[in-house]
Order: C-alpha cells, then structure tokens, then sequence
C-alpha cells in the first residue's frame, strides 16, 4: 500500500509539473484530438509537448511492457495514473487505433520481430493505424469475406476493397483480415496482415453518412503487395485473432450508454415545470424509465467489475453491454430531440449550432448495427449464455 | 360513410402516383438538396402540380378550386410522402387554403383563394415562438392603431416563409380571459415594411425560417376571423394540418416498409436471405400491422374532416399521435434492419428519416398530441 | 331497396311480438346463456319460449338454407336481423360449437345425408357440440396430432386425447380431428370425424386454469367405435377442414379487442382528476395510448369490411386480428389492475366482487395462445402477406 | 463498497437456498392454498426460520437479533421469492421490526425486538386505506385522550391482519401544515378493545385483512417516533420496504425466467426445440439483461441501505419502478411461451404471476414509483 502511495504522490507532482495548461482545457473541437502518425499535425505546442512527455516515460500505453517502450506499470498502478489524469481533467495524449486494437493482437499474437518493429511507434504515436475488416456484403457474417490475399512466393497479393474503416484517409498503415485459403470453410481460411496504406494499388474513399461528414472510408486494393513477414500468427488462423478484437470493440463501444448529461436538467430548462412537474408529462415518464434504466445499467458495469475482480463471472458481458449500451444511447438521443423540440430539426447556422444535435441523432441510428449488430448480440447471448439450441 | 376507397378517389390516387414518381421521384428531391438554389423548390414542378388541380383540391369550385374534399388531399399527401416531393402543398394548400376557406371573409376568400388554386401565392401561417408547440402562448403583439394594428415579435419555423407571398400571422390582441382567448390572425404581405425573413437550414432540407415583425402595420380588412377570437379557428386549422401530416407520414412509413422487405428478400447473409431469419419476420409482421392500424385512422380522420364531424380535434390528435409513434419507430427498424447501407448519404433511407422527423415534430408532437387527445377526453 | 325496408318493418314487428321481455334484459350469470342440447336446463320458460321462436323461423342460423331449417336470408336481410335484434337488445337465442364450427364445415364438406342428419338439430339447439381440435403436446403444432382412428372395416376405432376442449363435458356429439394414415406426411394423414359423447370409451375430466375454474375439458377417447358414415369429406384430407376452421375461429377471438367499458371514464371515478388531468400522469398516458390503438382497430376493422364488400382484399386480415384484437384486449385487462388497484388483488368475498377482475385479467393470458398463438399469426402475416421466404 | 457478494453473503444465500428448497418448496405453497387453515401459514416452520436467524436478521444483537443488514435480508426475500414460501418475513420483519429499528423508543425495542427475532410476535404495518397507496391522505384519526389517544377508522390490505398480535397503525393526529405532516405511527395490540380484524381472501392466497379501529384508546406510550412528524419515520420504512420487495420479485423473476428456459430447451414442436427459434431466442435474450439490471439494482440498493446513504428513497423507488416492469414483462411472456400449460393450475407458474402482482401493488406500484422518483429528483 505504502508503494501505491508513494506512486501516487510521485505521479501527482509529475503530471502538474508536464502537463500544459492547455491540455487541461475541456475538448472542444475534432482537432483537439491527438492521434499522431508520420505527418502529424499538431493544433498547438502544447499537444506535441504532452504526447511527447507522456510517450516518453511509457504512459500513453501504460500496461505494457517496458521493453517495447510502454509503461510497465500494474494494473493497481495504471489505475491510480488514470484517476489522477482525470483529477486534472488532462487530455488523452494520443487517440490510436494502434494502442486500442492493434497493439492488444501484437503482445497476443505477434512474433518477437513484430513486436519490436511496431510497438514502439505506437506508443509513441509515430505511425497511425486503421482497421480493415468489414466489406461491402459482409455485414453481420464478418467471416463471409472476399479480399483475397494470394500467395506469390515472397510476398501476398491483396484485392479487395473494405468498408466502414475509421480514418481510413489518414492513416499510414493497415491492419487487415483477408482471405488466404478459397477452398476452406469460412472462418479456417483467414489470415491478419498488415501493410502500408502508401503501398501501391491502395486507395480510399470517404463516406457520407446521414449525419453528415464522417470519419469513415472504404479502401480499395488492387494488386496490393505485402511482405510475407507482415503476416500476424498463423497463416488461415486470423479468424481468432478477428473474434479477440470483435470482443474487445463490443467493450468499447458498451461504454457509451454512461454519458451523463442529464436529461432531467436538460428537460426543465427547455420545457419549466409547472407544480413542481415537468409541463409535458409524457417526456417526464421517458426521462424517469431512461434515467433508471440508465442507474441499473451502470450499476451492472460495476458489478460485473466487482464480480471479475472477486472471481465471479458474469458470462457473454461484453454482449450485453454492447447491445443494452446502445440501446440506451439511442434512446437518450431520441429523449434529447423530444426535449428541444423545434431546435434539434436545424441543420446548419450558428443559430442551431450547425445541426449538432439531430447529427448525433442520426449517427447514433448507427450504434447498433457497428461493432456487431444487436441482433448478433442477441444471437450470441442465447446461444453462449442461455445455451438455447439452434436446430 | 365508407372506409373504403371510391372510384374517383382512387383514380386520384393513380394519377398522383403516376405523376410524382415520373416528375418528382426521390432523386429529384437529392437533386435538390445537393444543388440548392435561392427557391428551394422547382417553380415549375409546383406550377404543373397546380395545373393538375393539387393546389386547389380543397379550393370551392366558385373560387377556382376543384374541390375534391380532404380525402384527395390526403392521398396526394400521402404519395408525396413517398417521394418526398418538396412543393409549398403544405404551408399554402394544407394550412393557408384551410384558413382561409374555414375563416376568411368573402373579400379575403375572393382575392386569395383563386390565386392559391393557380400556384402563383404561397401564403403559410406564421405560428410558433418557442422550441415547442403552443399557440395559446403567443406573446407576438398585434396593437390597435389607427384603421388597422400594427405587429411586433418574432415567428420560427415558418414554413416556405422566404418564398412566401403572403403570411397568415398569430398575434396576441388581448390578454386571455374568460370571455375570449385574446389570439387572432393577420394577413401580412411578405413585402410589407417592417418584414424580415431569416432563411433556415433545417433537417429535411426544406424550406422554414423565421420571421421578425417590426413595427409592421396592417388594415382592419387584414383580421382572418374575428379580432380576439383566433384561437378556435386556428384549432380548426390545427386540426386539418395534423390529419394531412398523418397522411404524409403514412406514405413516408409505408415507402420505408415497403424499402425495408424488399432488402429483406435480397440481402443473404450466412448463405440466407436475412429475411428468412424468424426475430426479423415478426418485426415486420408487427410493424405490418401497426401500418394497417395507421391507414385505417388516416382514412377515418379525413372521412371525419369531408363529413364535417364536430369531434374531429380528437381523431385528429389520435391520428398524429398514432403515425408519430409508428413511423418513428419504422424508421429506426428500418435503419436497424438495413445495417450499414441504411447509414450511408449515398441511400435514400437517411431522407425518410429527416422528413419524418420535421413532419413529426410540425404543429406538435407525439407527446403533445397523446396529451392533447387526454385532455379533450377530460382526463 | 323497398323490399329490404319491408324486410327490417316485419322483423321488427316479429321481434316485438316474440322476443321475451326477459330475454332483453342484459346478460347477468353464466345460466343466462342458452346453449340447448340433447338435455337442456332451461333459466327459465322465457329463454326455452324464445329459442323455440328463433329456431322455428332458423333465424337462430339466419344465413343457412331453408332445406335444412336454416332462415334462407340474403346478407342483407341478415345484417337487418342483425341490427334489430341489437335495437331491442335482445340476448342470443342459442349459442352453439354447431353453429359457429360444425354447421359452417358440413354446410361446405358434408355428404347430403350428413346435411340432413346433422344441420337440422343444430339449428333447433337439440345436440350439443364440442371439438376435438387440440392434444396433449400438439401445442402450435396442430397437424403433428397424435389421435388414432384405425379402420376396421364397419367402423373407426378411435384411441388417444383432447384438450382445451370447451364445454368438453356438457357436450353430446364431438367433432375430431384424427390421424387415419401414419405413414403419411403430417398433413396428409389426418380426418375429421363426427362421434357421440356417449359411445363407450370416451370419459372427460375438467381443466382448471390459474383464474380458476374454466369451460376447458380434456377428452379421453379409449377403444371408441366410430361408424364409417361418420366422416366428414375425404379420407386423410382433414387437414384442409381444420386451417378452414381455425381461420374462422381466429376471426372469432380477435374481434375480443373491441369491448367498450371506458377507461378514462372508470379512471376518473377510482382515482380522481387534479387539475382537469387524471393524479396519476402515467396512467393518463398509458389510456391515452390504449385507447387510440383501440380507435386505430376498429376502425380497421371497418375499414376491412368496407374494403371486402368493394372488392379491395386486405389479406390475412384474420392472422392481423387475431394478433392485435388479443393483444388490445390483454392490455386492456392490465390498465384496469392499474387503475383498481388493491381492489384487483382481492379473489374472494362479495367486497371483491369474488375476483371476477384478476380472474378475468389471468384468463385473459390464453387469448394471445387459443386459437393459434400470436408467433402463429405472426409466422402467417411474415409468410403469406409480406412473402419473407422461410429457408 | 463493492457490488459483488462477500463470502459471509455467499454462504447464508446458499444456506437460505437449501433450507427453503428442502423445507418450504412450491410444493408447500400449493398445499397450503388447497388446504387453507385459520392461520394460512405454517407456524412450525416460521418457528425453523426464526431459530436460522432469519427473524432478526436485521436486529441489533443488544436486542436479540443477528445484526446481519439489509443485503443478508434481501437475499433470503429473494430466495423466498423463488419458493413462494409464505411466512411473516415481509410484515413483520421487512416493515414492522424495521420501524421499530428506525423509530423505537429504547423501551419499545427493548419489550418488541427480541420477541420479533425469536418469532414470536407478528407486528404488520396498518397503513392503506383505499385502494391506492397514498399514506400522505391517511383519514384514519387518532384524538388526544387523557394519558392517551383514542383511534377511529378502518386499515384495508394489511398483511397478516387476522395473525397479528400488535398493529403499527399510521394515523392522523392533526392537519398538514407547514410545520408538520400532522401524521403519526402507534403500536395497538391486536386484543385491544375496539380492534375487529376481517380476513381477506388474496389473489396470492397469501394472508391479509382489514382492521376496524373503533373508539381504541392507547396509552402515549404507543407513539413510534414523534407525534405529528411520522411521515419521515414512515418514509424511511417504506424506503426498505420497496427494496425488500424488489429483491422478492427479483427471486421470481429469475425463477420464472429459468422455468421459461427450461421449457423452451425440452418442449419440442414442428420436430424442433422451440428453444430454437430465434424470435423467442431474442425475447430471451432481451429478458436475460432485463433480468442482469435487476438484480444490479437491488443489489446496490440494498447496499446503500447498509452503507446508511441518505438518497435511498430515489433508488428505492428505482428499484421497485425498474423491478415491476420487468416482472410484469416477465410473467407475461412466461405464459406466452409456455402456451396452454402455463395456463393450468396444475403447473406452477400462475403461482409467481398472482404473488408477483401483490407484491408490485405493495406500497406503491410502478406508476407511483415512477411518479415518486421524478418527484424526488425535482421534474
């Protein structure tokens, strides 16, 4: 305990000491986001000091080994760096996909070579990766997927094109599941390559949604050549590498129905109350079913915390998370337009603050059908938790 | 009366289908929205629409209308639903013609009607303040001044508002009391001095703005109605609007439905077609139903409105509430049961959607009609 | 038109000279009810008086044939009889299993000499009939019945068991549906049969439901000799009988959904207005609600109506009906617990009214089972109108 | 504090699961309701309850009890929950001992708790009055009399009215004002003169009754707490009380949510499981995370009542509004899977539908908590 302390104390008077003001203000805009790469562009000084201090001693990745550059801490100690992140309400360092998914398949599955030739620019926020793995047609049967990686001696040849890739037009290096094997069943003939999106015959589209611009793309890749050496564990085993990440982005995405406007406050501003009662009773209902539904599902994130950490599982959580997280979500969006009325219908002007509202409305349509659809989730709960048969 | 279909009514049901999916199929309403210009409609789309007889359908023939009653209109509304046809049918058939036609003096019913009949005026009402509906709570004030009032205050979300010729104005003339409710309605020209119109960029990417009224100074011949007296007349308005927006949103749900199966049928996942996965056959076996439901309330409300029946603010609330609820939650299966594509601009689902959304919420949404419906009910 | 209105002046005029000033009174207790039968109890002499009437005329089955007893009126005439006997409120003279089941099915199937044998004394009341639909583990799964008939020459020798079958033990004559080929597929293997109660080997024994006592019997059927002529249309093609009658039978339950207590009207009385709005805004909302989907149902089934007489089908309007009509009517049973409150909770004693409220709630979960399950109309809606494929 | 169950926990909710499990299955209840005697419970068995501890689970060891909180009593109302077992636990030890814990005078602890913890004093809340709950409108009157207060009115829906051997009766002892709720808690024994019990024949067939108070005098001993300020006393109560509840419809649910389960893995229909169809699968699905809510909610209730939290009654009324949805969702589709065998009263099912509808009408039921939670929040 006395350790715990001290590391506590010790990062404390650090963080004060490195980390700027300005990256103490709250977010505001998309670029006060960091996510680094081999062109980065930095908003302001202070973004590149902090990424630069923090990637130093390990702590944009702070669990991971120090042999590759990460922090090495435990997990007590990672906790206690979190929580005195938020204390000063720093900003993340770095947003990366390498951190997030990437980096969990290397230490899992990555040889030694790889490991050490693409951990530490993650860390260190030096290379920006993107994910490809949806394609146009897959949809919900991931494993139904066409591109193809051919083997040619020295290196593969890649066709194909993938879909719904987050940053896809700005990212330097691709982590991708292709199809190695035609004759296999589905799921036995897929492999995890990687390669540099600059590799000729890679192109990208970017994709409008129905809220607007967004972060997505598709790739195209036309006789793409890969080093054969940029292959991630077995060759036709990439299906278990692509189960291991789905899970931990259901986990990811689940997060999201913990927001914490409140709807009630939101709602007396625009609406008043008149005898002590919300004016319009039926939205008054909502919020109270909402924001009770809202109570017992973040009291089950910390019980199945408790339970883990006491030994109990809970079984098929990371489902049902996702899939009750963004219920949630939408229906927080949908209890936000009943809210403001006439206001969440404004699309652009500053008068509506460009649309902001109904744009986040409609991305959120999108919530349960990313990551896995909800369908899927309750596919995979009936089955794996419930054991109901599927004749 | 029947609940049915007449010859002539479905003969107008044809026509309309006909006419909007050649002339104004969804991808002129894209065309639209991608290349905008000062209108924000196609004049001659409108004038052609006119010619057909749409823009005077609920116009008395004496005034150069065709009057078909509010059924036809409601069919026309509803197959524009399914296109998404952007036209002033809305603001000037749907409210403005009502206005007049239920309140308007012979001289304003002269002068206007006829014009509102040919396309060439385009005169919405001018209504709401605040983020939410409520018209008894205008603060817009029309003062008595000599031989007419003089207006100041602000209206949102006027519809067609910076292509209107002619606005129908809610202004408060006195303070509520027992013996009136102190609202009433002007004509004011959008011309007129003291007029400003601030043009707005909305969700569905059709026509609204707002309105600022300063100093603006009308004649006594501008009262639709009787001074003081406003608010059962707009109710009355109220009323025909709501049961036309069901419409529109009844052929907005069934396009969406009808979208929806089709992908059902041809999209295979896991080696199927996804529409032979039993969760989703009983999803749209209920939304099937709840459409169904839908239709048959539309039907009955504008039944109700050409019979002239007295409890009509209750199916009229009954109706928007009904259709609020159905196509929101239609268009969010819809989205669901697409999956990704349903999420792209490139698709024409996100378009239902937007329209759907800014139909729901005009004149009232689902909570204030459902609230709306227990309060003429007494309870 | 003339001759409808001479129609509706005699019928009026009969129905005031021979409809019973009791039998106008509204329907109190279950023995009010007139059922007849080969040993009938009669109330009273009025409700005997009034079925002889009715009977006598076949205005008991008004639409079906003279010849064999039945009224031999037009539709219109029909719906004329209809409305005045609802214009002096006048209670069935007769409720019969052979009249809305059998008598439907003999008048489109039956041999001539099943006509005459059979549709006579069901239109006078004289035999009672009950149906042998359902088993023990059928379930949804109707055709997969298990109910032998073996030929023996002269006769069927009938073995196995019914269930939920109404007034099972008050019946005279049941109809049935049996398995007469093993082989066969399910569907094509079964027949429908016509037996006496009486015959040796039939035994009955009465269900009790969770709202407590019920009409519902299983039937016993051990070695039962059943004569040949007792078969109704073809061998092994019983099948196409039953979805003719189960389709009749949906029609019948769905129109439940229209009764017309009002709730707002016994929500003001138990739990009072504040400020012109009902004290508890929830139920306020949930009427509201309920009572709008109940205008939205009847109007369809209006609007179904109309659209059949010109000649515009709706398509698998019983499967819609049955579905919602039950739907609406298990809600409708829940606001009423909500607006009763401890009341609804009393089972006994003459301040509970002696539980007919719970009682009839807890009846109420079989509507969305009998008569095909909601799943079923679902399945039937998805399949036969919309086309969803069934791979 | 943790969410998770320590180990002392894990073991009394085991230990609890087999004592019932042996003791007092479904079995028990059933041929308790077809074999009703003047007690309408087993007192042999209440007596093997109480000497478990079960009785004083929430006392103080000064007075006899085991002191083991409130998360140890919820889990033994869960479990008794999934067996039905009928016994005082709710009246007595849930609300009456839990009043006299909050709100006891040393002397009225000192005489009641003890005798609580041994199981020998049945001591139920007299509390509603019509047929809503809506204590704040209690008529019944208690009148200062010399050394003492005379009570008239009548209680309605108390539990175990009809075994009681004391009553605590909320009464009015003057109008509601600024100052104070003027509403007050005595203790009556159930022999005082003037006290008449009726037994009521429940759709649980669990005991209740009404008790008329005609011209009862009490001693100023009687008073639970201050007079005219027992409205906070009662609140406090009824707060555990709501979450004593929701952790008894928790054990039914999860009970009738295995059953269903069950059902679906062994009935087979069309040659297949009906477990295998995939709109039943989803509705399960969906209800397994219904059912995962739930038992979070309690659990955290249940762990601020032992922390001492001061926002309680806002997740009391959480837990109880989210805990009757769910059952109520619960039940509904249990009998909706099971199809006609869920129907008859041979099968145990109806048994946790008609127990989970008392029990979501105890105290309030979901419309009021959800009524109160808004209220309690400020909206």
């Amino acid at each position: 305990m006395l350790e715990l302390d001290e590391f506590r104390r010790e990062t404390r008077h650090w963080l004060e000491q490195n980390c700027p003001a300005e990256m103490r203000l709250p977010i505001r805009e998309e670029d006060d986001d960091c996510w680094g790469g081999m062109y980065p562009t930095f908003k302001n000084e202070a973004q590149e000091l902090w990424l630069d201090r923090m990637s130093e001693r390990g702590w944009t990745t702070p669990a991971w080994p120090r042999s590759i550059g990460g922090g090495g801490l435990s997990k007590e100690q990672s906790e206690i760096l979190h929580q005195e992140l938020v204390r000063i309400k720093a900003r993340p360092a770095l947003l990366s996909f390498g951190i997030w998914m990437l980096g969990p398949v290397l230490l899992k599955y990555g040889s030694e070579a790889q490991k050490a030739r693409f951990l530490p620019d993650i860390v260190r926020g030096k290379v920006r990766w993107c994910q490809g793995y949806s394609e146009p047609g897959s949809g919900s049967d991931l494993a139904s997927l066409q591109t193809r990686a051919e083997d040619r001696g020295d290196h593969y040849l890649v066709n194909g094109s993938k879909i719904w890739t987050s940053y896809g037009d700005k990212a330097d290096w691709v982590f991708c599941l292709v199809r190695t094997d035609n004759a296999a069943p589905k799921h036995e003939g897929i492999s995890f390559l990687l390669f540099d999106m600059k590799s000729p015959g890679v192109t990208t589209k970017p994709i409008t949604l129905i809220s607007g611009k967004s972060p997505f793309s598709q790739l195209f890749f036309d006789d793409v050549r890969v080093p054969k050496e940029n292959l991630v564990g077995e060759i036709n085993r990439g299906w278990e590498i692509a189960k291991y990440l789905l899970t931990h982005e259901r986990e990811m995405i689940g997060d999201m129905g913990t927001q914490s406007v409140s709807l009630s406050e939101l709602a007396k501003e625009h609406i008043g109350l008149r005898n002590d009662m919300l004016v319009d009773p039926i939205l008054r209902t909502d919020i109270s079913r909402f924001t009770i539904d809202e109570m017992a599902f973040s009291d089950t994130l910390k019980r199945a915390a408790d339970e883990a950490k006491a030994g109990q599982e809970m079984g098929a959580v990371s489902s049902m998370f996702k899939y009750f997280g963004t219920e949630l979500n939408m229906s927080r969006f949908e209890l936000m337009l009943s809210v403001t009325g006439n206001y969440s219908l404004g699309w652009e002007g500053e008068e509506f603050d460009e649309g902001n509202l109904p744009r986040a409305w409609l991305r959120s349509k999108g919530n349960a059908i990313e990551g896995g659809t909800s369908e899927i989730q309750l596919n995979i709960i009936a089955k794996r938790v419930l054991g109901l048969p599927s004749e | 009366m029947s609940l049915s279909l007449n010859e002539e009514q479905m003969m107008l049901q044809d026509s309309a289908r006909g006419f909007l999916q050649t002339k104004a199929p969804v991808s002129a309403f894209r065309e639209l929205r991608d290349h905008p210009d000062k209108d924000g409609f196609n004049r001659q789309l409108w004038a052609d629409m006119a010619a057909q007889g749409w823009a005077g359908i609920t116009i008395p023939e004496q005034f150069g209308g065709v009057d078909f009653g509010y059924t036809g209109l409601g069919l026309i509304l509803e197959e524009m639903g399914r296109t998404l046809t952007v036209s002033p049918m809305v603001s000037t058939v749907l409210m403005g013609a009502t206005a007049l036609n239920l309140g308007g003096s012979p001289a304003q019913k002269t002068a206007l009607l006829p014009k509102i009949a040919t396309g060439e005026l385009i005169i919405p009402l001018a209504l709401e303040e605040t983020r939410h509906h409520n018209p008894e709570q205008t603060s817009l004030r029309a003062t008595p001044v000599d031989k007419g009032y003089c207006l100041n205050g602000r209206k949102v979300f006027v519809l067609d508002a910076h292509v209107a010729d002619t606005f129908i104005v809610l202004a408060r003339t006195s303070e509520k009391n027992a013996n009136c409710t102190g609202l009433s309605l002007f004509l004011v020209d959008s011309d007129t001095q003291g007029v400003t119109v601030e043009r707005a960029h909305m969700l569905d990417s059709r026509n609204a703005g707002a309105v600022v009224f300063n100093d603006v100074t009308v004649s006594s011949e501008s009262v639709v109605g009787e001074i003081d007296e406003g608010q059962e007349l707009l109710q009355s308005v109220l009323d025909v609007a709501q049961i036309g927006l069901s419409a529109e949103l009844l052929g907005i749900s069934q396009q969406v439905f009808e979208m929806t199966l089709s992908y059902l049928k041809e999209r295979k996942q896991f080696g199927v077609h996804i529409g032979s996965f039993q969760a989703l056959q009983h999803r749209m076996a209920q939304m099937f139903c709840q459409i169904e439901l839908c239709k048959s309330i539309v039907r009955r409300a504008l039944n109700d409105l050409d019979a002239g029946h007295d409890n009509v603010s209750i199916v009229a609330s009954a109706a928007k509430a009904k259709l609020c609820e159905t196509v929101r939650r239609l268009t969010n299966e819809a989205i669901q049961l697409h999956g990704g594509i349903g999420m792209t601009d490139e698709f024409d689902l996100g378009f239902y959607i937007k329209r759907a959304r800014v139909a729901q919420q005009t004149c009232g949404d689902y909570n204030y009609h459902l609230d709306r419906f227990a309060r003429l009910n007494g309870y």
